[in-house]
């Protein structure tokens, strides 16, 4: 990071803070972007795509802000839900926001809606998919770009179902995200007649998956459906391949087992199937570009998490576009975000009422070291955003 | 004299009119009266343990077991629509927190030294284990308190918990009355016998005293005020995370408390002020400040032999 | 001489393993008399006088004490009961002051240990009981002085002066001498002449002048065995005595 | 369970049971030998499993790549023993925890930097790429046999090594009698440095050849630091013989309660723990 930039932040930040009762004319103010992510800890990988992802798109579309400037505010969550509101309200009061891009965690999530929720500013979830943030504790000023845990794994009960998987066992770490996405795929799955013939919850972050597998060989079933990310995937996914479960007994995941994980599993991740909001090999034109402008910004190829902080960018540069630059009303501008339909390298969105985005899922397959598209089996699917009131 | 280090006094006298006046100078930016509310919370807790390993010599590695249940009871035992009585549930919540510390202490004062750092590891561990898997306490994502409790007696409101100026003041009240509380148990007959554990617990059965009793009067005592911290904490947020009770969470507390001076109590706010302060001062100047925290550590174990209070001390010994 | 008997064991053995530390030993213990305890080392002195504070349970064996057999007992209910001891290394609160010291030993018998808010420095009687203790082991001068500062041999009275101060019935030294010199001996003698018309002192001592011009009883100890018990005079003329301690080189009385 | 269930999760189990060993053998060595309570023992864990990724990149070598990793290692602990670890032995286990949790830091940081935090992975040597089949569906692989084979070698030559070498018998003097050994005209020093550079070794060694079969993330060592522990109390501080015992028993509670108690499983060997402290307080072979 750009110390001195930072620095420079900080006092305009301190300086505001103080003048704030002699308030300059909105539409000279930058708009103020806070960013909280993990950098640091088990999620940074994720956090640091996310940032990247975000800085990137509004570069890119600055030309929409109407002569704004963007100031970022970049916290560090560590992935700690406890400092979650306390950060939270950091952005909030003490850099009066107008974004909050965040976060990945979703038990940092929940301790972000605990304290921006009806507030004066708006919070954009790049990553975080608890069903909550956009159900029961949905609300005008939370937006999510990236997906409801729901959304990646209820198409593959459809997806299993149709090649002839009746009998599955599905395993996730013992969290909200992983329950909900099994959850999800055991909705549409059982509806069609299949069978979950065991779940098995691992304790969160627990990787010694050995014992498991081999309970799994045991069992042999038809297939078998996770929920990991990181580098509980990679370990999985590895795992899999060395107790020789890989090639007798299909392995099918929510997208996240083969995001960002890719070389790290090597030639034992082939053949995995997945589903999931996006896919590196998608042919479109504005997802060519991302990933070649991508890979020349930050040196590395882009994955769903800079994806999902792009379109956090995106949002942002179409609302603030459609306002023609003047965001100082808060309901004209959720309204504007509401309205908008983005082009993301995903393929298009809009967002539900909850918020959610209304997006293609893609079934996808490893291969050669690349999640290839091999169909779409839910186009604009939107999250049934149970219990919220919007 | 109940403060009877003159350092101590010091401190007291600079620190609480210091904090009593600082919200006045930031009215317009409630973060950092948020933010030292957050900090004088932790101070309490990283009291509570000074007091365990540095007083009575008993080093749990478990403390923030007792900072997650005070939140934690607070959400299985009060209603989840309705607004209690603050004082109440204070009384609530240290009684059962002493309770299962009674238990737990039973346990595991048997052992000592390292073995009792690892059990008291344990059982937070398996507390930890069991709110992070559990599906009625929100697992993972932790719980949402959506009504404050209200702290009147008698019909008289002292605080409004929804601002945060208030809270502040609760906090800093707390905070005051653990320092005083913990000097006064200090200063008793009780502390007598404390301290006479501490230096020579075989000595002090041979006079007559069941030392087993007493360190369990200590665990639970220290315990109760743990949970007491972990209520006013996920009071001030109303938002309860088994990442609470994480054993890294008493990682930094003992940190805190070693930084602070072990056993000196109010080094225990001092260890805190400066951990939280430097932690907030690095995270804004760069990516890396783990890399700088570190180090700052490692350099202050080397340089300050019983901590910053004790640096303190020394200074002013050598002043005079 | 026939006063009470206090302290008693009976058939009272430590086994460590296979090694009998300590076999079958039957003592009595008479109020207001002085009853040493010699042997050469690894008689077992040391680990009667642990089982006799409770320090140690017996393998088998009793301890009756006025009347009561006590050896099921926890160790802290011996001092309750007023057996106090005192260890062979100097087992103190170095960093308290004499008077602390001995405030802690008579806060035990007043009570008021749990009581968590009451300044301990608020009780004027408990002061003055510790301060006629340390008084009565010749170290009033001492008083307000941190422990660790004083002399050994001081350090040794104030050990004894703890034990006074929990207002013992029973005072087990274990070799109280040890380490000084003549002159600190000479104080720590007289005082002990003193404080037998008034307690039941088991003495564990090396040096033999000092046992046997203090005894009232002398018990001699072989091997974890009870070898005799009489006056100085019926022990000095026993031939076994001289017998068991023949061989032993260095401590040939 | 099937009995060949039941045999295939034994195995499971006691591989996993001899990884955890290697690694707690340093924490015990060095806190048996020193009295040090090192804490960022699980970073060294963490640094091995790196500095093999970097190393197969570099080399394309595995065999190479734990050679280098491991003399980088020794440097690594003798500077840390020379630097910071010295000026501690005087000092209370409390200043040890405090002075090694800003070594976790430290080593984290400079992890994010030196490689970054994307989840990184290594592959399983060509020539120990075969499996063995158990049952119709699970195979064993070869590389993991030899890492348990490795595991056991290890705990042989250290075996050995304390009860029939030079070194050794100072290690067990230094344990029982620092005096006597100084007294010995033997540099306490040195060899404290030598134990503390070993120990350090083990834990990387250890995060190298489990490199190619676990994920390399950041915050690996924390995770790892914790089982280590409850390994080494469990066995009694100090005991290599019992972190033996313990790692294998903590491997196999873990394996089986994760199939026979799922419910119970995160908490299954922290009840094994505090069963076994409550009624051995010092550990199964404490000295």
């Amino acid at each position: 990071m750009d110390t001195k930039k930072l620095l420079h932040t900080l006092l305009a930040g301190a300086v505001a803070g103080t003048l704030c009762s002699q308030a300059l004319a909105a539409n000279e103010d930058p708009i103020k972007v806070g960013v909280m992510l993990p950098f640091s800890g088990i999620y940074a990988a994720l956090g640091d795509a996310g940032r990247n992802g975000l800085k990137m798109a509004l570069k890119e579309h600055a030309q929409a802000l109407h002569g704004r400037q963007i100031e970022f505010i970049e916290m560090d969550t560590e992935a700690r839900p406890e400092r979650a509101p306390e950060i939270a309200s950091s952005l909030l009061d003490q850099h009066h926001a107008n974004f909050i891009i965040g976060p990945v965690h979703s038990g940092v999530a929940m301790g972000m809606i605990k304290v921006l929720k009806d507030k004066d500013t708006v919070m954009i979830i790049p990553n975080a998919g608890a069903a909550a943030a956009t159900g029961p504790l949905c609300a005008p000023n939370i937006f999510r770009t990236s997906f409801s845990s729901w959304q990646p794994s209820y198409p593959m009960g459809k997806v299993a179902l149709d090649n002839a998987y009746k009998r599955v066992v599905t395993m996730s770490w013992n969290y909200g995200m992983g329950r909900e996405s099994l959850d999800a795929f055991r909705e549409s799955f059982t509806a069609g007649g299949g069978e979950i013939v065991k779940e098995i919850l691992v304790p969160f972050p627990k990787t010694e998956f050995q014992s498991y597998l081999s309970e799994i060989g045991s069992i042999n079933p038809d297939a078998v459906f996770v929920f990991f990310a990181g580098g509980g995937a990679v370990k999985f996914v590895k795992d899999y391949d060395a107790l020789g479960l890989k090639g007798k007994i299909p392995l099918l995941g929510s997208g996240f087992l083969t995001e960002g994980t890719l070389e790290a599993q090597g030639p034992s991740a082939e053949g995995v199937r997945t589903t999931l909001h996006y896919a590196d090999g998608l042919d479109n034109e504005v997802n060519n570009k991302f990933r070649q402008d991508y890979e020349q910004m930050f040196g590395k190829p882009a994955d769903i998490y800079a994806v999902q902080g792009y379109d956090a960018g995106l949002l942002i540069a179409n609302a603030v576009d459609q306002l023609g630059g003047d965001i100082s009303d808060q309901a004209a501008l959720i309204k504007a975000m509401e309205g908008a339909h983005l082009f993301s390298p995903r393929g298009e969105i809009t967002f539900s009422r909850a918020h959610n985005p209304v997006q293609n899922i893609y079934l996808r397959q490893v291969e050669n070291g690349q999640n290839k598209v091999i169909d779409v089996p839910a186009a604009a699917l939107e999250d049934p955003a149970r219990g919220c009131k919007l | 004299m109940l403060f009877n280090k003159r350092t101590e006094r010091y401190f007291v006298w600079v620190f609480f009119p210091l904090a009593l006046l600082m919200p006045l100078f930031l009215e317009q930016n409630t973060f950092y009266v948020s933010k030292l509310t957050t900090v004088m919370i932790f101070a309490i807790f990283v009291m509570s343990l000074d007091y365990l390993v540095g007083r009575c010599g008993l080093i749990t590695l478990g403390h923030a077991m007792f900072y997650g249940l005070g939140g934690y009871i607070f959400v299985i035992i009060a209603p989840e629509y309705e607004a209690v009585n603050f004082w109440v549930y204070t009384f609530y919540i240290c009684v059962i927190a002493a309770l299962v510390a009674l238990i737990i202490g039973f346990l595991v004062l048997r052992t000592s030294g390292i073995y009792m750092i690892m059990i008291t590891l344990a059982f937070a561990q398996m507390a930890f284990y069991y709110f992070s898997d559990s599906i009625d306490f929100g697992g993972n994502d932790g719980v949402f308190i959506y009504v404050k409790p209200d702290t009147s007696i008698f019909g008289i409101s002292l605080f409004d918990l929804d601002n945060p100026i208030h809270f502040y003041y609760l906090c800093l009240l707390s905070l005051f009355n653990t320092l005083f509380f913990f000097r006064l148990v200090i200063r008793s007959r009780f502390g007598r016998v404390i301290d006479s554990i501490h230096e020579n617990p075989g000595r002090t059965t041979a006079l007559g005293y069941n030392v087993f009793v007493f360190r369990l009067m200590a665990y639970t005592m220290a315990s109760a005020l743990g949970a007491y911290a972990g209520y006013l904490f996920t009071l001030q947020y109303g938002f309860v995370n088994p990442s609470m009770l994480a054993w890294t969470t008493s990682g930094s507390a003992l940190v805190m408390s070693i930084l602070g001076g072990m056993g000196s109590i109010y080094g225990a706010i001092l260890g805190t002020l400066v951990y939280e302060g430097l932690h907030y001062v690095l995270e804004h100047l760069t990516e890396h400040w783990l890399l700088f925290m570190g180090a700052l550590i490692i350099l202050m174990v080397i340089l300050f032999k019983n901590g910053i209070a004790g640096y303190l001390e020394k200074l002013l010994e050598k002043r005079s | 001489m026939n006063n009470a008997v206090i302290l008693e064991t009976e058939g009272l053995c430590k086994h460590w393993g296979g090694l009998k530390a300590l076999d079958d030993i039957s003592l009595k213990f008479h109020d207001r008399e002085l009853h040493g305890i010699v042997g050469p080392n690894g008689a077992g002195k040391s680990t009667l006088l642990n089982l006799l504070c409770g320090h140690y349970k017996p393998t088998s064996g009793k301890i009756v004490h006025k009347g009561e057999a006590i050896d099921a007992i926890k160790p802290y209910a011996f001092a309750r009961r007023g057996i106090g001891r005192s260890f062979q290394k100097t087992n103190i609160y170095p960093s308290a002051t004499c008077l602390e010291n001995c405030c802690v030993a008579v806060q035990r018998r007043m009570g008021g240990s749990f009581n968590f808010l009451r300044s301990r420095y608020r009780q004027q009687v408990l002061e003055e009981i510790a301060t006629e203790a340390l008084e009565k082991a010749g170290l009033g001068q001492r008083r307000d002085q941190v422990a660790s500062r004083i002399s050994y041999g001081e350090q040794r009275q104030l050990e004894i002066a703890m034990v006074l101060a929990t207002s013992p019935c029973v005072l087990l030294l274990d070799e109280p001498m040890a380490g000084m010199g003549h002159e600190e001996s000479q104080l720590i003698i007289e005082l002990l002449k003193t404080l037998k018309r008034e307690y039941c002192i088991v003495l564990v001592e090396h040096d033999m002048d000092a046992v046997f011009e203090l005894s009232d009883k002398l018990t001699v100890m072989v091997d974890g065995q009870h070898l005799t018990t009489g006056t100085v005079d019926q022990v000095r003329d026993d031939p076994r005595v001289r017998d068991a301690y023949l061989g032993q080189g260095d401590e040939v009385y | 369970m099937t009995t060949s269930l039941f045999f295939v999760q034994l195995i499971n189990g006691l591989q996993y049971g001899l990884l955890l060993f290697l690694i707690a053998s340093g924490l015990t060595l060095v806190f048996g030998v020193m009295g040090i309570l090192n804490l960022a023992h699980g970073s060294m864990y963490m640094v091995g499993a790196y500095l093999a990724w970097y190393f197969v990149q570099q080399t394309g070598s595995f065999t190479l790549s734990a050679i280098i990793s491991a003399v980088i290692a020794l440097a690594i602990g003798i500077v840390v023993e020379r630097l910071l670890i010295q000026r501690l032995y005087r000092r209370n286990h409390l200043d040890q925890v405090l002075l090694t949790i800003g070594m976790i830091f430290v080593f984290n940081a400079l992890q994010s930097i030196l490689w970054g935090d994307d989840p990184l992975g290594v592959q399983v040597p060509e020539a120990m790429s075969a499996a063995i089949p158990l049952t119709d569906v699970v195979e064993y692989p070869v590389y993991r046999i030899f890492v348990a084979l490795v595991c056991v070698a290890i705990a042989a030559v250290m075996y050995f090594m304390i009860n029939r070498t030079r070194l050794g018998m100072l290690i067990r003097a230094g344990e029982s009698n620092r005096e006597m050994v100084e007294c010995l005209g033997i540099d306490i020093s040195r060899l404290y440095t030598i134990v503390f550079a070993i120990g350090v070794m083990l834990a990387t060694v250890a995060g190298v050849i489990a490199a190619p079969m676990s994920s390399i993330v950041p915050g690996m060592g924390e995770h790892v630091l914790i089982a280590c522990f409850v390994v080494v109390v469990i066995g009694g501080m100090g005991s290599i013989k019992g972190a033996f015992i313990g790692a294998l028993l903590v491997g196999l509670v873990d394996t089986f309660a994760s199939v026979l108690m799922p419910q119970l499983s995160s908490m299954m060997i922290y009840i094994l723990m505090a069963f076994i402290l409550l009624i051995k307080p010092q550990g199964l072979f404490s000295s």
